[in-house]
């Protein structure tokens, strides 16, 4: 559609003009319909009303990482919305068709950055079915209890934010307390706070240090003991639900037509949990129920975190119980890299350990789809490999990005502070949105 | 040991093939036909949600899979889809030359096929006929090719180790 | 003029504060303007439409009865601090000021100028025409026409 | 060069002392988190770690009433107009730390969505290393810059950076700063 430019003036464009989709398409104000390819305005046939189109922008204190709604208010109605994304795209499924499947892992658990056992677990639960390897039973437990452990971290990462968003700072304070314990348990485990790496094609990178048992159950209670503290301190509060009963309805139906799935789908009264119906660990040893509740409104979906969390940890305790014996990693040579001690003595070690950090464990042609229960819904890993050690295509299906699409069925005729309150209860990670 | 709902599909449309990959019900159709076995899906099979739209590159493929009676293109548009009711999942795939990369839009049958067409559009250049609102979503919008594509350089800047006196 | 004393004192010492935060601020502070900082700040885009001057009659209405309510708490300031000396004849004066006041109040209310909740609410609880600007075609995508 | 209007002497000696001091001790961090380092960033301003110990008490959300700018993520290209006119936006003295491997080198992103170190759009006083830092790895960087403050020039601004840059000039060569108690 632009004429063509040289490069040095185009780069110095894309630089000093601004990306932002509304302002190009106001200064167009006539803009065909049958235009195939639209330039992406707010809506392809907006003129200017008197109503008002503000940006509640990238840098926002409270839209979670540089998400961007465009509104169009009427006072303070929101007549339209629409999230504008994009402002955190990483290039990550390029650069996961460049790294090799071992490498694979460092790449996508820095997607959902709140949740990375769960990307780690997708990616190598998609591997491994394309190997079609068995992972070993005390792998899948440990995996298991870091994933609940995981969730309730990323609830605790909520119940934060959304109480600022609406209002209550000190639930900042108080949530970020516990997740501080979570984070300290995972760099205890994994050696990192985030981004840990832990959950590798094959089992787990590392056995769990002593002494763990009494270190996860601490945790269970500092977070049980928290999560009561939130429930007295918030849910019998008039101004909270002033806030945020009735706001932000959606239906069942709504959500299942904007493929929406996760918390959101479950607080509409949809039991919908792939941890019960496909369950990918053993989770049908564990006895836990899922959580849902009716009307689907911010309130429900904050209830309905607080008693994940709770569920999480019950989960977490069993686990502790439950944890088989065993190696914690496949041991097949071509997959399971060399413990280091056994590098020096045998030359097979050493040739194995060089073959597989250089190019990788090769992979037979094949393409599949994995989804798990991410703590924001259901996060699927669609895998294309070319017996090289690389992935064609690595695709990562985040529950954010079709999340975001239920703004405009809640956000339509609400107030501008609603909707800073509807986007903290869907809770998007932009990391996993844009990837 | 074909899937009953892939078998249901091949035959309501004769010119798709079914397979089976890693145990999953897989169902290559025409490129024309996506958006009808999707309506067809969820009205007669109670698929209810559509999962993922997400589309692959073969350009620079080592050795790939080999379907009987399936063409291999350059591109392939994988529509991931869930059935809450009969718990099952099933993944339609369809090939898409590369001198036109169009296929109908299903956000006629399922909304949410909104904003992954639009970042399929973006990141490959397959244009969904139909799409409301088609526009790039994650690059900027003055952005020139499809980063995803296998031919799209992948802008890998050199990494410059020597003691390099500017920042930079 | 004793009993004065600290209230001089106190607006002695605020002017000097003012004062001397302006020197401050002109001395110690770089001056550096250039465009951006002169531009409305939107969340980090640069803004290519002037902001709306116009804004809804809502933000209107209220501000106007706010002062109107305001005023009236002045006027009650003085009065609670003689009320007892002024015995009977305070307090029917001022009853009757009140009352004056409350019958504007009221009608505020039952017109609805305070009902400020999200549009579709108001819409129900109101039994006249709501205002509203006239907008374009909503969403494509759904089939609401334009509405009321 | 002192002030502005005031000349660099002994007599205002003193006095640029106590505005060094009253700079280095309410520095407002603006929230401009992208990516996974804003969690670690909101995790070093929370209860535990608590950034108000060094007067950087809130987050101030508009560019207008903060003067740290943490760049604390990954900077796509879509993201960098937008940064740079934040920065544009920013009260003067302003000061930017770069948190994360992500902001000051592109990190492991070496593609083309990501801006190959924020250094090429806004100039940067202190590099903090890690993925994500952890907390007191920004706080190190923090302190970093708080001795910056306090024992560089007020006003001059670096000309060395390649954007013509907003920095401190340290009117020497850099050298590593210790720590002070």
């Amino acid at each position: 559609m632009s004429d063509v430019r040289d490069p040095k003036e185009e780069e110095e464009l894309r630089l000093e003009r601004q990306t932002d989709e509304g302002a190009q398409e106001l200064r167009r104000p006539t803009r065909t319909r049958e235009v195939v390819i639209a330039g992406g305005g707010m809506w392809p046939e907006d003129e200017l009303g008197d109503t008002m189109i503000i940006n509640m922008g990238p840098q926002h204190p409270s839209t979670h990482g540089v998400l961007r709604l465009m509104m169009e208010l009427d006072g303070e109605d929101v007549l339209r919305i629409k999230p504008v994304v994009g402002y955190l795209h990483t290039g990550m499924e390029k650069t996961g068709e460049e790294l090799t499947y071992v490498q694979g892992c460092t790449n996508v658990t820095r997607m959902d950055y709140a949740a990375p056992f769960s990307n780690e677990l997708v990616y190598s639960l998609a591997v491994e079915k394309l190997l079609d390897v068995e992972v070993p039973p005390r792998a899948q437990w440990i995996r298991m209890m870091l994933c609940e452990l995981n969730r309730m971290s990323s609830h605790l990462l909520f119940q934060a934010t959304n109480g600022m968003d609406i209002g209550a700072v000190s639930m900042m304070l108080y949530g970020w307390r516990e997740r501080e314990e979570c984070l300290r348990l995972f760099e205890f485990i994994t050696g990192l706070r985030m981004n840990h790496n832990y959950i590798r094609v094959g089992g787990v990178a590392a056995d769990l240090p002593d002494g763990w048992e009494q270190r996860v159950l601490d945790v269970c209670d500092v977070v049980a003991a928290g999560v009561a503290e939130y429930d007295e301190l918030l849910t019998q509060n008039p101004i909270w639900r002033e806030r945020t009963v009735g706001v932000g309805v959606i239906t069942t139906e709504e959500c299942l037509e904007r493929s929406i799935t996760g918390p959101i789908l479950r607080s509409t009264g949809f039991a919908w949990d792939l941890r019960k119906s496909q369950p990918y660990l053993p989770y049908d040893e564990i006895d836990f129920d899922v959580v849902y509740t009716e009307n689907g409104d911010v309130f429900d979906r904050y209830r309905l975190r607080l008693q994940e969390i709770t569920e999480s940890a019950k989960i977490v305790r069993q686990c502790v119980e439950k944890m088989p014996a065993g190696d914690f990693r496949v041991q097949d040579k071509k997959v399971t890299p060399p413990p280091r001690a056994r590098i020096d003595e045998s030359m097979e070690a050493l040739i194995h350990h060089f073959k597989l950090f250089t190019e990788g464990f090769r992979v037979a042609p094949g393409e599949t789809y994995v989804a798990i229960e991410s703590p924001r819904g259901e996060i699927g890993c669609y895998m294309v490999s070319d017996g090289s050690g690389k992935p064609v295509r690595m695709h990562i299906r985040g529950p954010s990005f079709y999340n975001l699409q239920a703004i405009d069925a809640m956000g339509t005729d609400s107030l501008v502070a609603d909707a800073v309150a509807i986007v903290s209860s869907i809770d998007p990670i932009m990391g996993e949105v844009d990837r | 040991m074909t899937d009953e709902v892939a078998t249901a599909v091949v035959e309501r449309f004769p010119g798709s093939i079914a397979a089976d990959s890693h145990g999953q019900a897989v169902v290559y159709v025409d490129r024309a036909a996506l958006a009808d076995v999707a309506r067809y899906l969820r009205d007669e099979e109670q698929f209810t949600m559509l999962a993922d739209v997400t589309a692959v590159d073969h350009l620079l493929d080592g050795s790939r899979i080999e379907i009987d009676g399936v063409t291999p293109e350059r591109f392939e548009i994988v529509a991931n889809f869930l059935s809450h009711a009969r718990n099952r999942r099933v993944r339609i795939i369809c090939e898409v030359p590369e001198h036109e990369p169009t296929v109908p839009s299903l956000t006629g049958v399922y909304r949410g096929a909104n904003f992954p067409e639009r970042e399929t559009f973006d990141l490959y250049g397959i244009t969904f006929d139909g799409h409301p609102d088609l526009a790039r979503i994650l690059m900027p919008d003055d952005w020139k090719g499809h980063p995803l594509r296998k031919d799209d350089p992948s802008a890998r800047v050199p990494v410059t180790f020597k003691g390099d006196p500017s920042p930079r | 003029m004793a009993d004065y004393l600290p209230i001089l004192v106190m607006a002695g010492l605020v002017v000097a504060f003012v004062f001397f935060s302006f020197v401050a601020s002109q001395l110690l502070a770089p001056q550096r303007p250039n465009a951006a900082k002169q531009a409305p700040y939107e969340c980090g885009i640069v803004p290519e439409q002037e902001p709306a001057e116009r804004f809804p009659v809502k933000f209107y209405l209220v501000a106007m009865s706010f002062i109107v309510l305001d005023v009236e708490i002045v006027f009650l300031y003085p009065f609670s601090t003689v009320y007892r000396s002024l015995a009977l004849f305070g307090l029917v004066a001022m009853a009757v000021f009140v009352l004056v006041l409350l019958i504007p109040f009221a009608y505020l209310l039952s017109v609805g100028a305070l009902e400020w909740g999200p549009i579709k609410d108001v819409i129900q609880r109101m039994p006249g025409e709501v205002l509203r600007t006239k907008h374009a075609v909503l969403d494509p995508t759904t089939e609401e026409s334009e509405a009321a | 060069m002192g002030l502005d209007q005031v000349p660099h002497n002994f007599v205002t000696a003193r006095l640029e002392d106590v505005v060094r001091w009253g700079r280095r001790n309410s520095v407002f961090p603006a929230t401009f988190g992208l990516a996974c380092c804003a969690l670690e960033m909101m995790a070093t301003g929370a209860a535990h770690y608590d950034l108000a110990r060094f007067g950087m008490e809130v987050f101030r959300a508009s560019p207008r009433q903060a003067d740290l700018m943490i760049v604390a993520g990954r900077v796509s290209q879509k993201m960098a107009p937008v940064l740079r006119q934040v920065y544009d936006q920013m009260v003067e003295p302003k000061w930017v730390i770069s948190m994360g491997v992500c902001a000051s080198s592109g990190g492991m992103f070496n593609n083309y969505a990501i801006v190959q170190g924020v250094d090429q759009i806004v100039p940067v006083d202190v590099y903090v290393p890690g993925c994500p830092p952890g907390p007191e790895t920004l706080m190190h960087g923090i302190l970093t810059l708080h001795e910056q403050i306090r024992t560089g020039e007020l006003l001059r601004r670096r000309e060395g950076s390649p954007t013509g840059g907003a920095g401190i000039d340290l009117g020497r060569e850099p050298v590593p700063v210790e720590l002070s108690s």
